[in-house]
């Protein structure tokens, strides 16, 4: 120990205002190890940070105190300045004179006594600082995505031009996701398949990119940098190398009452089968619980008309294990269930659907070929009723607390198609607030109203009856006029919420990243990380951090990207100093500490450990210090006060407590 | 008893244990003393009866470390501690075979002699094979009786009930002794004023002589190096000079355990100076089963304890429910 | 009646009811169920409003509160959990506290049931008349 | 025992880094007053706080001892604040049965927003210690003079 300098900062009149500072650097000379104290107006600057530099080297500094403003402002400042003069940072500790003291005291002998005291503990306690050097840990240059949609796709697509290898995780048979359902996009009405389509080609062709379709994420371990996954292909019974894509199985399978899950179960499916006819890849699964010959060991006709030779009945699961450096979770949404919503008429009329219904009834390709028609009896409608928010914003147990964000905008969509192509339909929607904000969105929903003449009414409806007649009366109200309603209609379309894809949960518990109420995943700082999950190396995109509409999801998708890349960029990561670390000549062994992590950074071993000349193996603790954030909860936990905090040890804190109390 | 030492010859003499983690006669007759016995003749010494108060369980750490199996005798309140041991991995399973010994309620000789009888010279009556229902003193006046609920140790009248939760086999009967609340004390404590509370503790713990029997004999005191031998903690063992030195050690040693005591009662059992110790383990006990649901440590070795755990709705500290 | 007043009044409906009015949405799903809408001078989610803006006075003159069949509709489906019945329910609790008596004894109700009297009406009348 | 308004308690108060540290430096940067007899040591986390510090404190002649952290559910660290909570419950219940007032121990959840809820715990907390007056059961004699 040479000797510890203190600094103390006058911040112009802000802290000298209400601290004596020259009594400050008088008291702190007397206190033991103190070699050197001097004031300035602002230790901050070039001329404060020389200062204290000139200390170090000239009188050979083992520790400075810096007595200013809070160490969250420039505790890095006086650090790298340390460094730069050749003391070890972590030597530097601050007393925060200005937000703790002289600001919120007034009196100047308050101020002082209080600085003093302040200051006493700095110097306690750095004198019990230690060197402390940033670990260092390698990145893997992959990153894995899981989930297939437009969030995935974009933050692969992004990855990998930037030249690293990108594996995405997608467990329906074909990625594209929740866009490729959807017919128009809102606010330009340009199809969904055309934009989507190309990018899920250029993923497929993008040699870094390696698409694992019909899998799941089964296990993760590791840290960021270095992660290992192992990943569930699931059996799909084709050979994927040797299929072609001709689809002569799927038009011969006898067995076709399965419903199409990308039809949201409007029409039916064969049991092998492509979800819809750009999957990629273009190899279909079959579907175990349908297949003729799985289930019962008959037919087994694909098998005879595929020339290829690609049906495999005997295909069994595989897991294939892979190191990743980065984890984008993708996961996005589902829409919900109805079960609580009865009043709606949903499980009771066939022409009560969903949007996400109407999208595929609108599509082209979707179980109507387009045409807008009724479910029950194919009759075109005359009148259709949209009704907004059904389970968005509810207070009750029944719904959603948020707002499921997109449904204004494509109900507007929905209204405006409908309008367009069928004009002498009429469009009722029912709505509590308009919700547009967004580039070109409300111009879109007033061109709804004013050009396409859809009826907007401002109430809730509180329900819909199924008549004898196949109509349905549509039970609302117009808060504007304060009359009660009754609409006959021939369609309802619910904008039903939407909520984070149910997988989220284990996934989110596998990567230990947390999760909200909503099963929402929470993203490491609401405004300045929203991309990036507490947890290292994980990353978030598209829905599974809270509801967004495709260009949010898609800039959401390109900002994870640009943080995996700045990741993967790396070659060494630097990690946090301020670790835990266990006296492994005196630990139990007892696992408390484990118990506490939630990083999963302490593992046991049993060691060789020489106690002073006894050698005797015992299970021990040990820190990854990678992965240890250093929050010192297992600190607490060890009963023998062997785990310590680096930075913040038991020794230091107790220093401080006892200056204070002195 | 015998029933007990022919099956622990014939452990030893199948090879299944090398030796014997039990109970020594000791010099007065009421006073034996946990021994490891290396030999069926060592057994020559073994006793176990009403005195063999002492929980063996801690001594397995040393015994884990020694070549070949241990055989160790476990009353049912010791296999809370066992457990809690084998969950920490201090002790382990594949180096013991456990006999599970029954218990008809264990003596406090200081309790006889709390009801003044002095020149005590032999106690008959604590026999695991007897009744256990009368005692009979032998002393240098002459001979006197006491029931043997009046020279239970206090834990045995709080009994956890006479259930092995970890055991190989089992040996011997018990008999129900719990006839009294655990936390009536606790509860009486609790009610008392601040002023009340701290003269109470004051007199207690004013009486400590920093012996550290009750450390050195707690089964979930196992660290390897207490925090008040280190200087981790700025805290070296010292003596005493102000109250609060004593109060600052009792009040660590109970929250170190808190969550893990098995309410074994070792630690009262050996205070020489006769400080309820178990008062604070109590405490604890008694809150976290109030805040955070029933809890019994080492009732197995592999549920998480109330410290290492937590729900998203805990109670707030200084809340009560 | 003075603010003071009107403020306790609108304090003891949001007690009685046990809801919370400011949680409204104003989104009328409550009006839109309401099978009593059309003879109500104040709807049932203008009464939220009203208890929001301390106007209790208009309510207690309301006829509103004798229309309200306490069929819980809005209960039911309120998304907010506001429950306007049990505001249009509350109001008029206090209206009945305060006339000091029940619309109707015990003892006079045999005499008014007939065979078509449905068993609901009955329910519901207690539930409205008798505290 | 009478108010003694020359009393001036010493109160130690440990604020995680993250929320309360910075709730405190924002009460600053509002220049929101409470007593100078409140000094506040920095832990990266509530979870950090070992009774051990705290009854040292007591020992050394601390007259108060306040922890503050992140509200549950917002810890840095996810879960940090959820095992200090019940430490403390424990910890503070047990001070309590000694006969030591509940007033000398509290914890309360700050964010980094809340410098006002920071200013006035610091005032509430001052006062309460203050009504009781100095800590008389806990000190280690030694170290007064």
């Amino acid at each position: 120990m040479n000797g510890i300098g203190v600094f103390v900062c006058h911040c112009g009149s802000n802290i000298a205002a209400t601290v004596d500072v020259k009594k400050v650097v008088e008291m702190a000379k007397l206190e033991p190890g103190v070699v050197h104290a001097e004031e300035y107006q602002y230790m901050c600057s070039e001329a404060g940070q020389e200062r204290i530099a000139k200390a170090i080297r000239e009188k050979n500094l083992s520790g400075v105190v810096v007595c200013s403003c809070s160490p969250r402002m420039h505790e890095t400042t006086f650090r790298k300045c340390a460094e730069k003069a050749g003391l070890n940072p972590y030597m530097v500790e601050i007393a925060n004179l200005r937000e703790q003291c002289s600001w919120v005291h007034k009196d100047i002998n308050e101020g002082t006594e209080k600085a003093v005291i302040l200051t006493r503990a700095a110097i306690a306690k750095v004198s019990l600082n230690t060197s402390l050097v940033a670990g260092e840990s390698g990145v893997t240059k992959r990153a894995l995505v899981i989930g297939g949609g437009i969030a995935g796709i974009q933050t692969a697509l992004d990855i990998a031009d930037a030249g690293y290898e990108v594996d995405i995780v997608e467990k329906t048979p074909s990625i594209g996701g929740k866009m490729a359902q959807l017919d128009k996009t809102f606010p330009t009405l340009d199809c969904s398949a055309c934009i989507l389509t190309p990018k899920m080609v250029d993923a497929a062709a993008h040699e870094k990119i390696n698409i694992y379709s019909y899998s799941e994420v089964e296990k993760v371990s590791g840290f960021v940098g270095d992660f290992t996954v192992d990943i569930r292909k699931k059996a799909r019974y084709v050979d994927m190398n040797k299929c072609t894509g001709c689809g002569a199985c799927m038009e011969k399978c006898p067995s076709k009452k399965a419903l199409s899950e990308f039809n949201s179960g409007l029409n039916n499916r064969p049991a092998i089968y492509t979800p819809f006819a750009q999957a990629i890849p273009n190899v279909p699964v079959i579907d175990p619980s349908q297949c003729l010959k799985l289930k019962n060991d008959k037919c087994g006709l694909c098998a005879r008309v595929c020339q290829a030779g690609a049906i495999d009945y005997k295909q069994e699961d595989e897991i294939v294990t892979r190191k990743y450096g980065a984890i984008v979770v993708a996961t996005g949404f589902e829409v919900i269930k109805l079960d609580n919503y009865d009043e709606y008429a949903y499980s009771q009329s066939k022409d009560v659907i969903t949007s996400l219904e109407l999208e595929r009834i609108m599509n082209a390709a979707g179980p109507t070929k387009g045409h807008l028609e009724r479910l029950s009896d194919g009759k075109a409608p005359k009148n259709i009723v949209f009704i907004q928010c059904v389970g968005s914003r509810c207070a009750d147990n029944k719904g959603k607390s948020y707002c499921s964000k997109i449904c204004c905008m494509y109900t507007a969509k929905h209204a405006i198609l409908i309008r367009d192509k069928y004009p002498d339909v009429n469009v009722t929607v029912f709505y509590i607030d308009v919700r547009t904000p967004g580039k070109n969105f409300d111009e879109f929903y007033r061109r709804a109203v004013e050009e396409y003449g859809v009826n907007y009414v401002k109430g809730q409806v509180g329900k819909v009856t199924p008549e004898p007649n196949g109509k349905l009366t549509v039970h609302g109200v117009d808060l504007l006029d304060n009359k009660q309603l009754k609409v006959e209609a021939d369609m309802v379309v619910l904008a039903a919420a939407i909520e984070p894809s149910p997988e989220v949960r284990n996934i989110a518990t596998m990567l230990t990243a947390s999760i909200d109420t909503n099963n929402f995943i929470t993203e490491a700082h609401p405004k300045l990380r929203p991309v990036e999950s507490p947890t290292a190396g994980v990353f978030l995109s598209g829905v599974c951090q809270g509801p967004k509409d495709i260009p949010e999801t898609v800039s959401q998708a390109g900002a994870a990207a640009v943080k995996v890349i700045g990741l993967l960029a790396k070659d060494k990561l630097l990690t946090n100093p301020c670790t835990a670390k266990a006296d492994e000549l005196l630990c139990n062994g007892c696992s408390a500490c484990a118990n506490v992590c939630p990083y999963g950074a302490i593992s046991y071993e049993d060691k060789l450990i020489n106690d002073h000349g006894i050698r005797k193996t015992h299970r021990v603790a040990v820190v990854n210090s990678a992965l240890c954030q250093g929050c010192g909860a297992c600190t607490v936990a060890c009963p023998s006060g062997v785990m310590d905090l680096q930075g913040f040890s038991n020794r230091q804190i107790i220093a401080e407590v006892d200056a204070i109390c002195r | 008893m015998q029933r007990l030492i022919d099956r622990m010859k014939e452990l030893l003499a199948d090879g299944t244990v090398v030796r014997v983690l039990g109970w020594k006669k000791g010099d007065l007759g009421y006073n034996p003393e946990p021994h490891f016995f290396n030999s069926a003749e060592e057994l020559d010494d073994f006793i176990y009866d009403g005195f063999c108060g002492a929980n063996l369980s801690k001594y397995m750490i040393k015994g884990s470390n020694l070549e070949g199996k241990t055989l160790i005798l476990l009353k049912p309140c010791d296999t809370y501690s066992f457990n809690q041991l084998l969950k920490e991995h201090r002790v382990l399973r594949d180096k013991v075979y456990i006999i599970g010994v029954g218990c008809k309620g264990k003596l406090d000789i200081e309790k006889i002699k709390a009801q003044g009888i002095k020149g005590i010279t032999s106690v008959k009556g604590a026999e695991i094979s007897g009744k256990c229902d009368e005692l009979t003193v032998e002393t240098v006046y002459g001979e006197k009786k006491v029931a043997y609920k009046d020279a239970m140790l206090e834990r045995c009248h709080v009994c956890k009930g006479k259930e092995h939760k970890i055991y190989d086999e089992l040996l011997l009967d018990s008999t129900d002794t719990c006839d009294g609340d655990r936390f009536t004390d606790v509860d009486i404590i609790e009610g008392l004023t601040p002023e009340e509370k701290f003269e109470y503790f004051r007199k207690e713990l004013s009486k400590c002589i920093r012996c550290n029997a009750c450390r050195n004999v707690c089964p979930a005191c196992s660290c390897r190096k207490c925090v008040f031998d280190s200087n981790k903690f700025d805290s070296e063992q010292k003596a005493n000079v102000d109250p609060f030195e004593e109060s600052m050690f009792h009040i660590i040693r109970a929250f170190h355990v808190a969550g893990r005591c098995t309410d074994c009662g070792e630690c009262s059992r050996v205070c020489p100076q006769g400080i309820p110790l178990h008062l604070f383990n109590r405490k604890f006990i008694k809150d976290i089963n109030e805040y955070y649901g029933e809890y019994i440590a080492g009732e197995d070795a592999e549920t998480k304890g109330p410290l290492t755990d937590y729900t998203l709705v805990d109670l707030e500290p200084g809340e009560r429910r | 009646m003075s603010s003071t007043n009107s403020k306790t009044a609108a304090a003891k409906i949001a007690e009685i009811s046990g809801t919370n009015p400011l949680k409204c949405m104003k989104c009328g799903k409550c009006s839109a169920s309401c099978p009593a809408f059309e003879k109500m001078d104040i709807k049932p989610h203008q009464f939220v409003s009203y208890v929001v803006n301390e106007d209790i006075e208009a309510l207690a003159k309301c006829e509103s509160l004798w229309y309200c069949l306490s069929c819980f509709a809005c209960v039911e489906r309120c998304p907010r959990d506001v429950k306007p019945g049990k505001i249009v329910d509350a109001a008029r609790q206090t209206v009945v506290r305060q006339k000091g008596g029940n619309y109707l004894s015990a003892n006079e109700i045999p005499a008014l049931i007939d065979d078509d009297v449905p068993q609901q009406l009955l329910v519901s009348a207690f539930r409205k008349f008798r505290r | 025992m009478s108010i003694n308004q020359e009393f001036k308690p010493k109160i130690v108060a440990f604020c995680c880094n993250w929320c309360s540290y910075a709730g405190a430096d924002l009460a600053g940067g509002s220049r929101l007053s409470y007593p100078a007899d409140v000094k506040i040591i920095r832990v990266p986390c509530s979870c950090r706080v070992n009774p051990m510090f705290i009854l040292r404190a007591f020992e050394r002649g601390a007259d108060g001892v306040i922890i503050c952290g992140c509200h549950p559910g917002d810890c840095h660290y996810s879960t940090g604040n959820y095992y200090a909570r019940r430490r403390m419950t424990l910890l503070f219940s047990m001070l309590d049965y000694l006969g030591i007032e509940r007033e000398r121990t509290r914890v309360e959840w700050v964010s980094a927003a809340e410098g006002v809820k920071f200013s006035t715990t610091m005032n509430e907390f001052v006062s309460a210690v203050r009504e009781l007056g100095p800590n008389r059961r806990l000190g280690d004699l030694r170290c007064k003079d």
